[in-house]
C-alpha cells in the first residue's frame, strides 16, 4: 500500500494549481463568465498545452498515459478555480470513451484534436423524461442506408455552445428503458437537422437543449457496439462522476477556507464570529465533510479500474459527495451571512456549482439506490 | 379546547373565498411571482389596492386606526385562505413593520400622517436596521444622527435594504448618543428617501436578482418630527419590530401551498419506476416535511391563542422563525431536486418567451438559492437560539 | 377556536401531578420496579380513587365521559414521572374497545372493574414475525363448539404479569396478512391451556412471552365483529400512539428540564457547561422538538374522533415525536456526560423509556409510510 | 499510489487466517462477546495469553519490546482479519495506552519490571484519568500527590475506571503541585491496587452492567520509582496517550464486522413486504452508513500512511474519535431497530438459558444504550471539536 503521488503526479498538481492561481483568478472568472462567449478560449488552449486534455489518455492515442490518479489531481484543482471549461465531457467521457471502444480510425481522427484542445466535445444523454436512468431514451437511431437517422431531443447539454461535436445517446433497438439496444453516436455539431437552442446555467456556465431531425449520420459516427453500448457508458459516467467528485472535494476545500477566513475577520458583538463555539463546531463540520468527502472520492479513484467495484464504488462517492457538497455549501452561506448571499464573494458561487455537481450525473437518492442494488 | 369553526366562522369563510375569487379575476396571472427584477411598483401593489379598498388590508391593526376588528380566528381563517388562492404577499414594511411600531409609539401627528398612506399604499417604505458591521449584531449599528436644533444630520451606511429602490421613506435606526452602551444611544428615525444626500446601490443576490440595495446617508437632514417616540430609546423599538416580524414569519399557511404544488409536480414527474412522489426515497422527504409542517401550523395556532387570551408574543415566537424557516428551505430544496437537470438553466437571464423545461421548473433553483437568507435576514437563526437560551432556558 | 383547559381539565392535571410529586418519586420508583413484582400495587388502587382509570371511560360504563384530551392530560404527567403501571393498555385499550364495541354484558363485567383499579388488562398483539403489522396474525381462534379454540404464540406482551386478563388478537379466517379474519378476544389469563414467561423489560417494567395450547374461549370472549376487529384494533391502537406521545411529551420535558438544570450547575474549564453556546444550542433544539411534539400530539388528540384524518394524525404525531425522543434522550445522555450513563441519575430512565416508546405501535419508518399511504 | 497487495503481503494474510482459525478453537465460542458482569477475568484474557504466547500481542510496539516488527500494512491486515474472524477485543489498557506512554517516557527499571507483564497479562492495569469534578476537563484534576521523601502520599477519587474491579495497577494522574496553572503541576503514577487505602465501588451504568467504578485513595503511599518521566511533566504523558487513543478508535474493521452481521439479520427478519433489508427505508439507512464507513476506513488509511512515512498523529486523528463514534453509535441504533419488540426483554436480568426473542437480539438493546458513552469517554465528541478547530482551523 502506498498513498503517495508520484514525482510526475505531483508536477501536475503544482504546474496546475500555479496556472489557475495565476490566470484564473475569481475576478477574471467574474468577467468572462458574464460575455455572450461565456469564456475565455484561450484557457482551453493553455489546458491543452499543460498536457492536460492529453494527460488522462493513453500514449498509443497521442496521450501521456496518465489514469485516474491524474484526473483525481486535475480536478481537485479545477474545483478550487471555479473552472468552466468542458474538461469533463470532453476529456474525461469522450476521450475516454474514444480510446477504450472507438475504432483505430475513429481515435486518429479524433484524439490528437482533443489533446490538442482543437476540439471540444459535449455529452448529449439526458432527456426530459428520462431522469437519471440512462437506458430511458426516447431519441432514436435508425438503421438508413449505410448508417443511422436519428431523431430526438436531448436536454440541458452542458458545454454544448462550445462544442464542436456531441456524443450521442440514443435508441437503436428495444423499448423505452430496455438495457440492450442503446448505442452511441459522435455527431458533428454542425451536421444537418441538428437545432440547438444554448443558455446559460445558473453556476456560470453554458448548456443547450438540442433536438436532433433527420440527422443523418454515417456508419462511423457509431462508437462501440451497435445496441450494446450501455455498458460503455456507464463506465463513461462512472469515470465522469468520480472526476466531478474530485471537483467537488476541490471546491469544498476552497469554500471552507474562505469560510474560515471570512470567520476570523468578521466581527460582531466586538468579537471575531470565528470565536463563537457553534460556528467553531460548524466549521470543524464541514471541515470533517470535506475528509472524509477526500477519502471516498481517493477510494472511487483507485477502485474505477476494477470491474468489480467500479459502480459501487462511484454510487458510494458520490452519495457521501454530495451530502457533503449540500452541507458545506449551505453552510458556507449561513457563516458568510449577507455576505455570503451576494453576487460579488466566491462562497455563493462555489455553494452554485456544488448545487450544480450534487444532481449532475444522478441525485443522492439515485445513487443511494443504485449502490444498495448493486 | 375545541378546534372546530363556528357558523360564524364558517360563513366569513364562505365571504372570504368569494372575495379572492372576484379579485383574482383583477390580478393579472403571474401576479403571484412578484420578483424584484421583473416585477414593477404596480405589480407590487396592485393586490394591497384592492385590498385597502375593501377595508381588509390591515387586519392585525386596532381597528380605529384602519385594522378589522376581526378576531384571531377570523385573522387565520384569512391567512389560509388567502394563501390557498394563491394571492401575492403582501410588503410587511409598512403594515408589519413600521405600522404597529408607530401605533404603539409614535406621536398622533406621526399616526396621522404617515398610517392612512400606509393603508392606502401611497407611502413605499423600507427598513434601515442592518449595516455592513452590524448584521444580526443590530447594536452596533455607527449610522450617526447628530442633532442640530431642528432635527438631526444623519451620515452613514445601511446594507440589505429590501426593495429600496422604490421605496418613499425608510425607518432607520441611528445613532444619537455614540458615548453609551451600544444598545443605548440608538433612535428610530423616519426618513424621506427623497432627501439629498441619499444614494441607493443595488447588491446582486445569488440568484441574480436586484432584491437588496445599499443606502448611504450623506449629510441628511431629518426634521425633529421624525423622530419616534423618545431620542435614545430605539432599542426598545427595534426589539418590538423584531418579536412581531418573528410571529408572523413561519408563514405555514403558504408553506402549505408551496408543498402542495411541489406534490402536484411530483405526481407527474417520472422516476425510474413510475411518478416521482411515488417512490419511496422521495415520498418519504415530502412526507417528514409535511409532519413537521403540522407540527409548526399547531405550535403557530397555539400562540395566535396565547394572543387571543391577550398574551404578547414572547421569546418562544423564535420557534417560529428557526422551525419556519427551516421548513421554507427545506421545501426549495425539495422542489430543487424534483426538477432534476431543468434546474441547471439560469432562467432569469432569458426572456419570459425563452423559458427551458417544465412549468414548475421555472425559478425552483433561484427560490432553493435565494432562500438561503431566510436564515440569515431578520436575526439569523443561530441569533434566535441565543435568544431562546437566554430568555427561555435561562441559561 | 378554543385552546384552554377547561375547569374539569386543570383540577385533573393538577390532582395527578400533585399525586406523583408527593408519591411516586424517582426514589420510590427506582426501589419498587426492583422488586421481584416490579410495581407497587397501591399506585394503581390511588390512579383508580383520583378517577384516572374511569376518566375516558363514558358515563354509561361507569366512567366520567372524558376524552382524549383528559388522556392526555394523564398521560403527559405519567410520562413526566416515568409512570409503568399499565394505564395504556387496560383503560385507553380495553377500555376504549369494551365502550365502543362490547356487548351490554361485556361492558357490564368488565368497566366497572377496570373504573375501580380491580382489573388489569395487558394487549397481546405482536408475534414474533408479524413486527408492525397488526394483521399479520399466526395467533389463530377456530370455531369449537360454541366458542372457540385459541392456539398460538404472542410476543413481548407489555405489562401482562400484572394481568388478570388478555386482550388477544386473532386470525378468524383468511390467511396471514388478510386484514379480513381478524377478531379480538378477552381472555381470562388463568384460562387452561395459557402458560407465560414473565421478564423485566430494560426500561424497568414487566412483560411476557405467551403461548396459547388450545385455549378453549367461550363465546362471550369474542369483542366486535367476528372476522372484523382490524379496523377496531386499529382505532384502539391509534389512541393508545396518541397516549403514548403525550407520555413522551411528559418525559421529554421532564429530561429537558433536568438537563437544563445540570448543565446550570455542572462546571468545566471553570465554567458551567451551560454556558457553552454548543450546549446552549443544543438545548434549543430540544426545547423546539418538544414544542413541536406538544404541538403535533395536540393535533392528534384532537383528531382522534375524525374518522377521515385519525390514522394519518396518529401516525404524523407518531413519526414527530418518535424523532424529538431519540434526539432529545441521546442530547441529554450527551450533556450530562458520564453521569448520564449511570443507572443513579433519571435521566438514563428517561432515555430508555423515550426509547420504548419510539418503537411501540410502530417505528418511524413504519408510521412514515403509513402517513404517506394514508 | 498503490493500494494493491504484495505476494509477501498476500502471503501474510494466509498465515493470518490460518492461525486464527486454529485459535479460534481454543476460545469458548461466546468468547467474542465480552461482558463485564457475566465474563471473568479468564475470559477477558484468553485470547491476550494465545497472541501472547505467539509473539503477535503488541504488533505497535518497537521490536526491542516485544513487538513484532510489522509493517503498517501488515498491521492493518492483521487488524482486518481479526475482526472479520470476531475475534474478542483485547484490553487497551495495558498494550495501547500506558506500554507506549512506558516506552517513550518510562525510566529502564519501569521498563523491565512493567513492560513483560503487560505483554504476558500478568499485570491487568486501569486507568485513573477522570474524577468527579473533571470529565472532559482532565486539567482541572484534583486527586492530591504530596510528596514525603520516599515517593507520594495519595488522596482523592477517580472515576469512570473500567473494569478496576479486576485490576492489579492503576496508571494515574495526580496533582502535585497545587499552586500552578491548571494544566502544569499533574504527574503521571504508577499504584499498586493492592495499596492500603485504595477502594473501588462500582457504577451501574444504563443497560445495568458493572462496567466501571469509582476508584477511592486515602493516604495511600506510592514509591518514588513509580512516577513516571519527570515530576509536574504529567500533562504531557497524559496528551500524548488521548492522541493515541484517538488514533485507534475508529475502529473501522469491527464496524464492518458489526454491520455484516446487522445485514445477515435484516436479511431474515421479516418488514410488511418481505425481508427488511429488502424495505426501501432500512436498506438505504443501512447504505448510508455503509457509505460512510468505507470514507472512514480511507481516511483511517490515509493516517496510516501518514504513519507509515513517520508522520505523528495530528489532531487530525480527532475525525477518527468523532466519525469512528457516531458510526458506531448509528450502527447499534439501527441494530435497535431492527429487532423491533425485541429490543424490550431486559436481557442482562436474564439467565443464559432464558433469553427471549433471536439471538441477534441479544444484548442489542443494551449496545444501543451503553455505546451513548463512545461520545463521552475518552475526551468527549465536543472537546475533539474544541481541538480540530484550535489545532487545525486555527479558530
Amino acid at each position: 500500500m502506498d498513498f503517495s503521488f508520484s514525482e510526475e503526479q505531483t508536477l501536475l498538481q503544482n504546474s496546475v494549481a500555479r496556472y489557475l492561481a495565476d490566470n484564473y483568478t475569481f475576478e477574471t472568472w467574474r468577467k468572462f463568465t458574464r460575455t455572450d462567449e461565456g469564456r475565455d478560449p484561450d484557457h482551453w488552449k493553455v489546458f491543452a498545452e499543460l498536457g492536460l486534455a492529453a494527460a488522462p489518455l493513453p500514449d498509443s492515442c497521442g496521450g501521456l498515459g496518465g489514469g485516474p490518479i491524474e484526473t483525481m489531481i486535475v480536478m481537485k484543482e479545477f474545483g478550487r478555480a471555479l473552472v468552466i471549461e468542458p474538461y469533463v465531457p470532453t476529456v474525461i467521457v469522450a476521450g475516454g470513451l474514444l480510446a477504450r471502444a472507438g475504432t483505430r480510425a475513429q481515435q486518429e481522427a479524433w484524439l490528437p484534436k482533443i489533446a490538442a484542445g482543437r476540439s471540444i466535445i459535449a455529452f448529449a444523454f439526458a432527456e426530459p423524461k428520462g431522469r437519471y436512468n440512462l437506458a430511458h431514451l426516447a431519441t432514436t437511431a435508425k438503421k438508413q442506408g449505410n448508417g443511422y437517422l436519428l431523431n430526438g431531443y436531448k436536454a440541458v447539454v452542458i458545454g454544448a455552445p462550445w462544442a464542436d461535436a456531441l456524443l450521442v445517446t440514443a435508441r437503436t433497438a428495444g423499448s423505452e428503458r430496455d438495457a440492450a439496444g442503446v448505442s452511441l453516436f459522435l455527431v458533428d455539431k454542425s451536421a444537418t437537422g441538428i437545432s440547438t437552442r444554448d443558455y446559460p446555467t445558473v453556476e456560470g456556465g453554458r448548456a443547450c437543449e438540442i433536438t436532433f431531425e433527420n440527422v443523418a449520420l454515417p456508419v462511423e459516427a457509431l462508437i462501440g457496439p451497435l445496441d450494446g453500448g450501455l455498458a460503455l457508458i456507464e463506465q463513461a459516467t462512472d469515470e465522469a462522476i468520480v472526476a466531478h467528485c474530485a471537483e467537488a472535494v476541490g471546491a469544498m476545500g476552497a469554500l471552507l477556507d474562505t469560510t474560515v477566513a471570512y470567520s476570523k475577520q468578521r466581527k460582531q458583538f466586538g468579537k471575531p464570529i470565528g470565536s463563537f463555539q457553534v460556528l467553531q463546531h460548524r466549521m470543524v463540520d464541514m471541515f470533517i465533510q470535506v475528509e472524509q468527502a477526500t477519502s471516498i472520492t481517493l477510494m472511487a479513484t483507485l477502485k474505477l479500474a476494477d470491474h468489480a467495484e467500479r459502480a459501487k464504488s462511484a454510487s458510494a462517492a458520490k452519495v457521501q459527495v454530495s451530502k457533503a457538497a449540500r452541507f458545506v455549501g449551505q453552510q458556507a452561506i449561513q457563516i458568510h451571512g449577507g455576505m455570503g448571499m451576494t453576487d460579488e464573494l466566491a462562497a455563493g458561487h462555489y455553494f452554485k456549482r456544488l448545487t450544480m455537481l450534487e444532481t449532475l450525473y444522478g441525485d443522492v437518492d439515485h445513487h443511494l439506490a443504485r449502490f444498495a442494488t448493486s | 379546547m375545541d378546534l372546530s369553526f363556528s357558523p360564524e366562522e364558517e360563513a366569513f369563510r364562505t365571504e372570504v373565498r368569494a372575495f379572492l375569487a372576484e379579485a383574482k379575476t383583477k390580478l393579472p396571472d403571474d401576479v403571484g411571482r412578484l420578483e424584484a427584477d421583473t416585477s414593477s411598483r404596480e405589480d407590487y401593489l396592485a393586490w394591497h389596492k384592492i385590498l385597502y379598498h375593501k377595508g381588509w388590508i390591515a387586519p392585525h391593526w386596532p381597528k380605529q386606526h384602519g385594522g378589522t376588528g376581526w378576531s384571531v380566528t377570523q385573522r387565520y381563517i384569512f391567512n389560509e385562505e388567502c394563501a390557498a388562492a394563491e394571492m401575492p404577499a403582501l410588503l410587511p414594511f409598512g403594515l408589519q413593520m413600521l405600522g404597529p411600531v408607530l401605533i404603539a409609539f409614535g406621536s398622533e401627528a406621526q399616526k396621522q400622517r404617515f398610517l392612512p398612506r400606509i393603508l392606502s399604499g401611497e407611502d413605499w417604505w423600507c427598513q434601515g436596521y442592518s449595516e455592513p458591521g452590524a448584521g444580526s449584531d443590530l447594536a452596533s449599528l455607527r449610522t450617526r444622527a447628530a442633532p442640530d436644533g431642528t432635527g438631526f444630520v444623519v451620515s452613514g451606511q445601511k446594507t440589505w435594504t429590501t426593495l429600496a429602490q422604490y421605496a418613499d421613506w425608510i425607518f432607520c435606526l441611528v445613532r444619537t448618543d455614540p458615548d453609551v452602551k451600544p444598545q443605548e444611544g440608538i433612535s428610530f428615525l423616519l426618513i424621506d428617501m427623497k432627501s439629498p444626500g441619499i444614494k441607493v446601490r443595488p447588491i446582486i443576490v445569488l440568484d441574480g436578482a436586484r432584491e437588496v440595495n445599499e443606502v448611504f446617508f450623506d449629510n441628511v437632514h431629518v426634521p425633529a418630527e421624525n423622530l419616534v417616540g423618545e431620542q435614545n430609546k430605539g432599542w426598545t423599538y427595534a426589539k418590538f419590530l423584531l418579536v412581531n416580524e418573528r410571529a408572523g414569519i413561519a408563514g405555514v399557511a403558504r408553506q402549505k401551498t408551496a408543498l402542495r404544488r411541489l406534490k402536484d409536480f411530483a405526481r407527474t414527474e417520472m422516476a425510474d419506476d413510475g411518478p416521482l412522489l411515488e417512490s419511496d426515497a422521495f415520498r418519504r422527504k415530502i412526507a417528514e416535511v409535511e409532519i413537521e409542517l403540522m407540527a409548526l401550523e399547531y405550535t403557530e395556532l397555539r400562540a395566535l391563542a396565547a394572543e387571543a387570551k391577550g398574551e404578547m408574543a414572547g421569546p418562544e415566537s423564535s420557534i417560529l422563525k428557526i422551525r419556519g424557516t427551516e421548513v421554507q428551505q427545506r421545501i426549495t430544496e425539495l422542489a430543487e431536486e424534483s426538477v432534476g437537470y431543468y434546474a441547471f438553466p439560469h432562467d432569469r437571464a432569458l426572456g419570459p418567451n425563452e423559458k427551458v423545461g417544465p412549468d414548475f421548473a421555472q425559478g425552483v433553483a433561484g427560490r432553493y438559492f435565494n432562500m438561503r437568507k431566510a436564515s440569515i435576514y431578520g436575526g439569523s437563526n443561530e441569533i434566535q437560539r441565543n435568544i431562546i437560551a437566554k430568555a427561555v432556558l435561562g441559561l
